[in-house]
């Protein structure tokens, strides 16, 4: 349930996997590129994806959001490659019967997965120059807690 | 081959990447710890990020620095992330 | 930026007058006619809405969301009218610069939309029985608090 | 027409537009409140809401039921909403 695309997730059916006669209501949740971060103009945005570890790391968070929260289905689709303004980048999409519990899951997914998905960002600003963007949260230090901060 | 010397995959994202010049390469050392490992690249290769601001993954899986390395394992040092 | 359609949500682009350059994040809620209600089968929903009212009422819920939290927009269409099992009934769209806002406000929107609008469900069972749906709120008592509960 | 005597809209939903048998009518009253209004309706129509289930708008806002109305008024009386 969880995938990376290098297509324009604007190309795919994101919702219609989730849908089924049960669900009432569906929270989703989507990230597109921006032309300004941080006070700079930005052109475009390259997203490099560690696909085998961002699947797996991703399936485990779509898996805790259905543990801890009382939802029917969840998915996430994450873009890679090379992106244009407006584009969007990450998309979530959680359905449920109860929909406090879909918005609960859906906000968990997207925190869960800005901190622990192998995925880099590196912004192409207006002026030339470029960078790769930082998480705000520093890395755990290597120990018994594996989950990627 | 000494006895100690492995093969290891060594897989590059990021400002890594950018630094080695390389997606990806082998590298044969005697080295028995990711963490030992990186010090050697740091050397080598002009890396300017530290162990601190790093998480090191064996085989598609988070590990310790200190875990053991073994002969075709596949390592990957993961600079801060940023998805979404 | 509230509306009342006739017209299957489905057939419209409600994400779009949404998007421009600085939203980052965008939540969006869905509810759509489920086949099952309190142990019956649903086969069909009719909406009645009170245009006038739920017009002026949508659109205070959306101002009051864009007082309380720091969104860019919010926007909100319900549908009228006879629908079947699937059909999307009524849709939230929320864009922000910071994520966490953006879910509280369509969530706020979605609570007080479910208890203020002037908007009636009839519900149509599998075996031609059919009821109107109540709210699970029982109404206040008119006074002072003229919203609608 | 007495003095105190006005006509009125009146729009039905839901359960009330169903036992109404009506979307609107016009009524002539010479009540003098929405509440007094609605009692006279519930007699008259074999309404079933009692006012406690009930809010009621006149000219598209929400108002109390103790609220004096004037001829011309639209006047609801709203059964239990149920959006979304």
């Amino acid at each position: 349930m969880f995938s990376v695309s290098e297509e324009p997730l604007e190309d795919l059916d994101l919702q219609g996997p989730l849908l089924n006669r049960e669900a009432g209501g569906c929270v989703e949740f989507s990230g597109r590129v921006r032309d300004f971060n941080q006070g700079k103009t930005v052109s475009s945005l390259e997203y490099q994806v560690y696909a085998g570890l961002a699947d797996k790391e991703g399936n485990l968070i779509l898996k805790e959001a259905r543990e801890k929260f009382d939802i029917l289905e969840a998915r996430c689709v994450h873009r890679s490659g090379h992106l244009k303004i407006g584009e969007m980048a990450v998309w979530v999409g959680v359905v449920a019967v109860h929909r406090a519990e879909a918005f609960s899951a859906c906000q968990y997914i997207m925190d869960e997965l800005k901190h622990r998905l192998p995925i880099w960002k590196k912004e192409h600003y207006a002026d030339g120059d470029s960078g790769w963007i930082r998480s705000h949260t520093p890395p755990l230090k290597a120990g018994g807690d594996l989950a990627f901060s | 081959m000494r006895a100690d010397q492995k093969t290891v995959s060594l897989l590059y994202f990021a400002v890594l990447r950018e630094q080695r010049g390389l997606n990806a390469e082998t590298r044969t050392t005697s080295v028995s710890t990711a963490g030992a490992l990186y010090e050697d690249l740091k050397r080598d290769c002009g890396f300017t990020l530290s162990r601190d601001d790093l998480r090191v993954s064996v085989n598609g899986a988070f590990v310790d620095f200190e875990q053991p390395i073994a002969d075709g394992d596949e390592i990957v040092f993961l600079p801060p992330v940023a998805g979404g």
